[in-house]
């Protein structure tokens, strides 16, 4: 895609990014959403749009992040059994100091433990291939999600609440505008940082070996690439950026529940791949775009299909995967090439091969 | 440990397991037909289950028999199958398996949705009046309406096996399944075989859901848990092998039923799922020996 | 590139569109109350009833003349949305509410898990919730304020029938299975006590999953070791399977005891099946509470049957109850300043068709007791407490052989 | 000269099928090599033994007296073996002159994976590009080419990798005849200018008797004969096992 263009886009979303809150104070939590999502799309686009590896497992470091968060956030001020015990019958409360020293705390090890435990399981899982992948991936996510079920110092099945916004004397703490503010934003910045890492990543050889691995795995190992290496690599830096989410939006739910918040595979498990697949796999705008369209038709849905809302979400599946499997950056690439950097002259295509012997 | 002290207990585990366990070997197979034959991965089956219990619930609700209801729900969700096919399935059936596993996702939450609204989300169950029978002095306990789902669902099972030998549309289906191409080259209709072939996967679902609404009970969001042993069945037994799908689906049941005792029920699903990867893992290891990979 | 900016440009400008959707709590004569409710998912029943006892609720009271504030009769009208029994969309809901359609009194959702999710929620944003299906304890312990809960919390649902075990044998064994879901667990907690207060045994202790169709297990190990009580708590999905399987496999236990069985019907749908089962409620149309809008808890029945075709089950009861607890405090607000709401319902104290209702200061209704009901040939018969009994507990259940 | 490649009584069975039975062959460094065999004799079969598609029975395979049959199939590329595949194999989505420059050798550093491609590759694709006669295609997605034009790709991305000997399988297969004196002569200039050891399995006799300067001949995955084209030309067992044939 043309730099110009690109430059154009970044600075409409950052401007974007920076000033919707504020136009449209309301919309702050669709808003944060918004961008968590694209960082779904974005991460999951890692495996299933340049690999070809479509993972349905990418909500275990979600999910995984958002507990390892919560916990740190909690157990760096209070006791974590506790405070899941039933609520405990004594209420805390975070200083202003305790809860911004645990966030980032948590925030970190929710990027970090995840990134380790995709490089362990990477090896494994990474060694299926094609639908077996899918399917192994799925399994993973939905266990993790039932066996949290069972982990009492998460609450198991009840669920654990998040620490709140400080209060300093009974007033909600004054930082870019209180918590809801503060956690828009520091969604919008995830969001950035992953697009910038990700636009890094895809540029340099690991990017090219990526899509190489997609269009002929056995090629690459023939030549002599470590293949297996790219793609735990690829998965940690997914589970990185997911577990990181995970926590954020821990924080923006403010109650999280083992399979429908954190491990929810059948909701923003799948969300993150028709996001991919309808904005086009395999490119860096692709699942921004998805994620863009999709959560606007998601709201949409929701306000105006009330109780039929799942019914639409189902038709639109169906739609997006059936007419358009290749997505909308598929459907420009294919008319519009040149933005692409790809040169369709016609005399390159009829020239015959010549090799000339005497030279 | 439960287990040891009352003996029988394993006995009785390993009979309700094989009785749960025929009911999913009838799903596996539509999914094995359907995975083999047009390399499709069905995430609706469980969907067409359940949709299968409540028109046999319908029956039942008009104060005839259920075990009338099995043909009904066989035939309309013989049809629905059908149907579906030609209007959303066969667009996706030759593109990437992906594709076809979230396009049938789309289809199953939109079942969902539409039972919801016509039967409404009430935990429903229809009752047959079999009575029990009790073997070794009350030892052993089994509800008669398992043990009819059972046979059902092994003639079932055996029908289909038969079917696939002797029918002409048999045979042409196995034709398929073996080489699409060249039975195209043949003069078979692939098109006409893969939408029998889907709908007859979605009346078997239809007539394992009737048999479930007998048994057990019956709630529009309860059918995830049969896609999922269906796909583990299939994937424990192999493309294209019925007999093994019988097999596992069994052991499966037992298995299930084992863990429940051993691990506790609330860890069903999710010793399904490990289960599943496991395997997965340890058969792809295996061929990594050989330097191959899951096909 | 183009073409990603219109469609961003577009995107915003649906998303603005939205703006324009959102109205106020007070719109001309109308009062907006907020409600997410379970329309779809697992809970898609309860959330029915609850959203046809807010409805019959708001129905009567307009009905009666609305809501008198400042001299000014207004009419109660809900907002819906569906959360589709998810945790994460319920809180999500319960923002966008408050947040886009400026709602400021909220009523619960149904069940404890998504009370739990929302109460954050209306907690931060100081909007008062009045709600009617969020039993569990851990709702009452965290210190909110703009809580409040017209039943009793879950940890009280089966004690009673834990006491009646006590006082027809001494140290009985007990058989549990709960589902792990933030309501059983909580009524497990409260059994739990009494069991232990009672010097009883716990034989068998099991955990149902989340997508309960089968408990062969359980029931088998409840053969093999002939427990006096069988306790099951799995919302309706737990009580249909339990007493299905019950009766299939023939399951003889001096006593059983459950939650919802009225929200499942099992004395209906179960052919006989469901007989002799005690049933924990929060409310019972038999119990001779009254107030001026419904009458007693029969009218109550009588009207909701003849509008829905079904006998109330008590999650419509209460939620019609929440209704008129709403109603009753704007009017001695007078007001229609959230704050002030809130602290008329804090100094709510009424009779109602569903019971008393008085808050203490957790947000919890504590005058009001719940009743245990036992199946008996198809009706649902007050047992306990003595005060209300319709009938005699029938204790033990007779043997299958003799039924 | 010294041996680059050692194959010792290389045996390997699929099942119960023998594909290559007590093979023993040695490549002198340098030299140009070819294969020979009726279809189904286990040329292939030997090629991927080598390279560690699929491990072997029994026997050994030295590269520069490192012994392969244990390596795995990444791992023997970076030695300086390269093959390229009768079926060809290329990134089809990519365009001719990214094939190329990701076949660029790199070191094993793990970080080397995040490198920006340099400039400079540019200019050496370009270079072996017309090399091969692919000029002009440089910039068409991969997938686009005809099956000659991916077998010629698949030879320029091997060169890019800069390799100290080759395996090529069926090189000339499905190429425009006229192009076949081109292929010969720079698959000689790729011999002599850059020093690579070729190994060819081909079908084409002409091509095979003004390339090689040794024949192996299989059968029936067993080694048939071997020697100078001209022995091999007259040697009865090949004439009836496969020349003949013709």
């Amino acid at each position: 895609m043309k730099d110009k263009k690109e430059f154009t886009a970044i600075i409409a979303i950052i401007i974007a990014g920076i000033f919707l809150p504020s136009l449209m104070p309301v919309y702050r939590v669709q808003l944060s959403e918004l961008w968590i999502f694209m960082v779904f799309a974005s991460t999951w686009n890692i495996q299933g749009g340049k690999m070809g590896y479509n993972t349905f497992g990418n909500i275990l470091f979600f999910g995984l992040g958002m507990y390892i968060c919560a916990s740190i956030q909690i157990s760096y001020a209070f006791d974590l059994a506790e405070w899941t015990a039933a609520g405990g019958v004594k209420t805390f409360v975070h200083t202003v100091k305790q809860y911004f020293i645990g966030l980032p705390l948590g925030l970190l090890l929710a990027g970090i433990i995840p990134a380790l435990i995709a490089g362990l399981l990477g090896s494994l899982i990474l060694g299926l291939r094609g639908h077996y992948f899918a399917i192994g991936t799925l399994g993973i996510g939905i266990a993790a999600g039932e066996f949290a079920t069972s982990v009492s110092i998460w609450g198991g099945g009840q669920g654990m609440t998040v620490p709140v916004w400080p209060k300093v004397d009974g007033q909600d703490l004054e930082i870019l505008g209180g918590g809801m503010n503060f956690f828009y934003y520091l969604s919008f910045v995830l969001f950035i940082i992953t697009f910038f890492v990700l636009r890094w990543l895809f540029s340099t050889r690991f990017g090219l070996i990526l899509t190489a691995i997609r269009d002929n795995e056995d090629k690459a190992e023939a030549m002599g690439v470590p293949t297996m290496r790219y793609k735990v690599s690829g998965w940690v830096v997914s589970a990185f950026f997911m577990g990181i989410a995970g926590g954020i939006y821990g924080n923006i739910n403010g109650y999280i529940e083992p399979t429908e918040v954190a491990f929810a595979g059948a909701t923003f498990g799948v969300y993150m791949v028709l996001m991919t697949i309808l904005g086009g796999k395999g490119t860096l705008w692709g699942p921004i775009i998805g994620a863009l369209i999709f959560q606007v038709f998601k709201e949409f849905f929701w306000t105006f299909f009330l109780g039929w809302q799942l019914v639409a979400l189902g038709f639109l599946i169906v739609v997006i995967v059936t007419f358009f499997p290749e997505g909308i950056m598929g459907w420009l690439r294919k008319n519009k090439p040149e933005w692409f950097g790809e040169v369709i002259d016609h005399k390159a295509r009829l020239a015959q091969v010549k090799i000339n012997t005497d030279d | 440990m439960i287990l040891i002290q009352a003996p029988f207990l394993n006995l009785q585990a390993l009979l309700d397991g094989l009785m749960v366990g025929s009911i999913f070997a009838l799903v596996a197979y539509g999914m094995a037909l359907v995975w083999g034959v047009m390399n499709i991965i069905n995430v609706a089956q469980g969907e067409y289950v359940i949709l299968g219990g409540y028109i046999t619930f319908a029956v039942y609700k008009l104060g005839i028999h259920p075990i009338y209801g099995m043909p009904f729900s066989f035939l309309f969700l013989f049809i629905l199958g059908y149907i579906l096919y030609r209007i959303i399935v066969f667009r996706v059936v030759d593109k990437d398996m992906f594709i076809s596993i979230l396009a049938t996702f789309g289809i199953s939450i939109m079942i969902q949705q539409f039972m919801n609204m016509i039967f409404g989300s009430q935990v429903e169950t229809a009752l047959t009046g079999f009575g029990t029978i009790f073997l070794f002095d009350h030892n052993i306990t089994l509800a008669l309406v398992k043990v009819f789902s059972f046979v059902v669902s092994i003639i079932g099972a055996i029908a289909v096996i038969y079917f696939m030998k002797i029918s002409k549309l048999g045979r042409a289906i196995r034709a398929t399944a073996q080489n699409a191409r060249a039975a195209r080259i043949l003069g078979v209709d692939t098109e006409k075989v893969y939408a029998y072939t889907y709908a007859i996967n979605a009346g078997l679902c239809g007539l394992a859901g009737s048999l479930v609404a007998m048994t057990y009970t019956l709630h529009p969001y309860i059918g995830l848990p049969y896609t999922v042993r269906s796909f583990m069945i299939v994937i424990i037994a192999g493309l294209g092998n019925i007999p093994g799908v019988l097999a596992s689906g069994l052991g499966l049941g037992a298995l299930e039923e084992f863990s429940a005792y051993l691990i506790g029920q609330e860890f069903r699903i999710g010793f399904i799922f490990s289960l599943l990867v496991i395997i997965l893992v340890y058969r792809s290891k295996k061929l990594a020996k050989k330097r191959e990979y899951l096909k | 590139m183009k073409k990603i900016i219109v469609t961003f440009i577009s995107a915003l400008a649906l998303l603005f569109s939205y703006s324009t959707l959102s109205f106020a709590k007070v719109v001309g004569d109308k009062i907006v109350l907020g409600a997410a409710v379970s329309l779809t998912g697992k809970y898609a029943t309860n959330g029915e009833h609850t959203q046809r006892g807010y409805d019959l609720g708001a129905k009567i009271i307009n009905e009666a003349g609305g809501v008198k504030v400042g001299g000014k009769t207004y009419q109660l009208e809900i907002q819906y949305y569906d959360d589709e029994s998810n945790a994460a969309k319920a809180a999500a809901l319960a923002q966008r509410l408050i947040e886009q359609d400026g709602v400021e009194y909220m009523l619960g959702p149904y069940g404890s898990g998504l009370t739990i999710a929302i109460a954050p929620v209306t907690e931060k944003f100081g909007v008062p919730m009045v709600e009617a299906n969020g039993a569990s304890r851990a709702l009452f312990t965290k210190g909110y304020k703009y809580l409040f809960a017209v039943l009793n919390s879950a940890d009280q649902y089966l004690n009673s029938a834990v006491d009646l075990m006590a006082e027809k044998k001494k140290n009985a064994t007990v058989a549990m299975a709960f589902e792990q879901d933030a309501f059983s667990l909580d009524v497990k907690l409260g059994v739990m006590d009494r069991v232990k207060a009672n010097g009883m045994k716990v034989v068998i202790d099991d955990a149902l999953p989340k997508e309960l169709n089968d408990m062969t297990a359980t029931l088998q190990k409840v053969k093999a070791l002939k427990p006096d009580l069988l306790i099951v708590s799995g919302h309706s999905k737990g009580a249909m399977t339990g007493v299905k399987q019950i009766t299939d496999l023939k399951v003889d236990v001096p006593m059983i005891a459950m939650t919802h069985c009225d929200a499942a019907a099992i004395n209906k749908n179960l052919g006989g099946g469901g007989d002799y089962v005690l049933c924990a409620a929060q409310w019972h149309k038999s119990l001779a509470y009254k107030d001026s809008f419904f009458g007693s808890g029969k009218d109550y029945a009588k009207l909701f049957e003849s509008i829905y075709k079904y006998d109330p089950p008590y999650q419509a009861a209460e939620s019609s109850a929440a209704l008129l607890v709403y109603k009753e405090a704007f009017e001695r607000a007078n007001s229609f300043d959230k704050d002030k709401v809130r602290d008329a319902l804090a100094q709510t104290d009424m009779q109602t068709f569903y019971g008393p209702i008085k808050f203490n200061a957790a947000g919890q209704n504590t005058s009001k007791p719940m009743v245990l009901f036992q199946v008996q040939d198809g009706k649902n018969n007050v047992v306990a407490p003595v005060k209300w009994a319709e009938a005699k507990l029938i204790y033990p259940i007779p043997k299958w052989s003799d039924r | 000269m010294t041996n680059i490649l050692e194959v010792k009584n290389v045996s390997k069975f699929f099942g119960g099928v023998r594909a290559n039975e007590d093979i023993s062959l040695s490549i002198k460094q340098g030299s140009i090599v070819a294969l020979i065999g009726p279809n189904g004799s286990g040329k292939t079969t030997l090629f991927n033994s080598i390279v560690g598609t699929h491990p072997i029975d029994t026997g050994s395979i030295k590269f520069e007296d490192k012994e392969l049959s244990k390596m795995l199939v990444h791992e023997i590329p970076p030695l300086g073996l390269l093959r390229t595949f009768q079926q060809t194999k290329i990134y089809g989505q990519m365009s001719c002159m990214m094939n190329m420059k990701i076949s660029k050798k790199v070191s094993n550093n793990y970080f080397k994976m995040f490198d920006t491609l340099p400039k400079e590759l540019d200019d050496e694709a370009e270079l072996i590009l017309s090399f091969v006669g692919l000029y002009e295609k440089r910039n068409l997605r991969a997938g686009e080419l005809s099956f000659g034009q991916q077998k010629l790709l698949e030879l320029a991305m091997a060169l890019m990798n800069e390799p100290k000997m080759l395996m090529l399988d069926e090189p000339t297969a499905g190429i425009n005849p006229t192009l076949i004196n081109g292929i010969i002569d720079r698959l000689i200039k790729i011999n002599e200018k850059y020093n690579i050891t070729l190994f060819v399995i081909e079908h084409n006799m002409r091509v095979v008797m003004n390339l090689a300067e040794h024949i192996f001949c299989m059968a029936h995955g067993k080694m048939l004969a071997d020697g100078k084209p001209e022995e091999i030309k007259n040697d009865k067992r090949v004439i009836d096992a496969y020349l003949g044939a013709h």
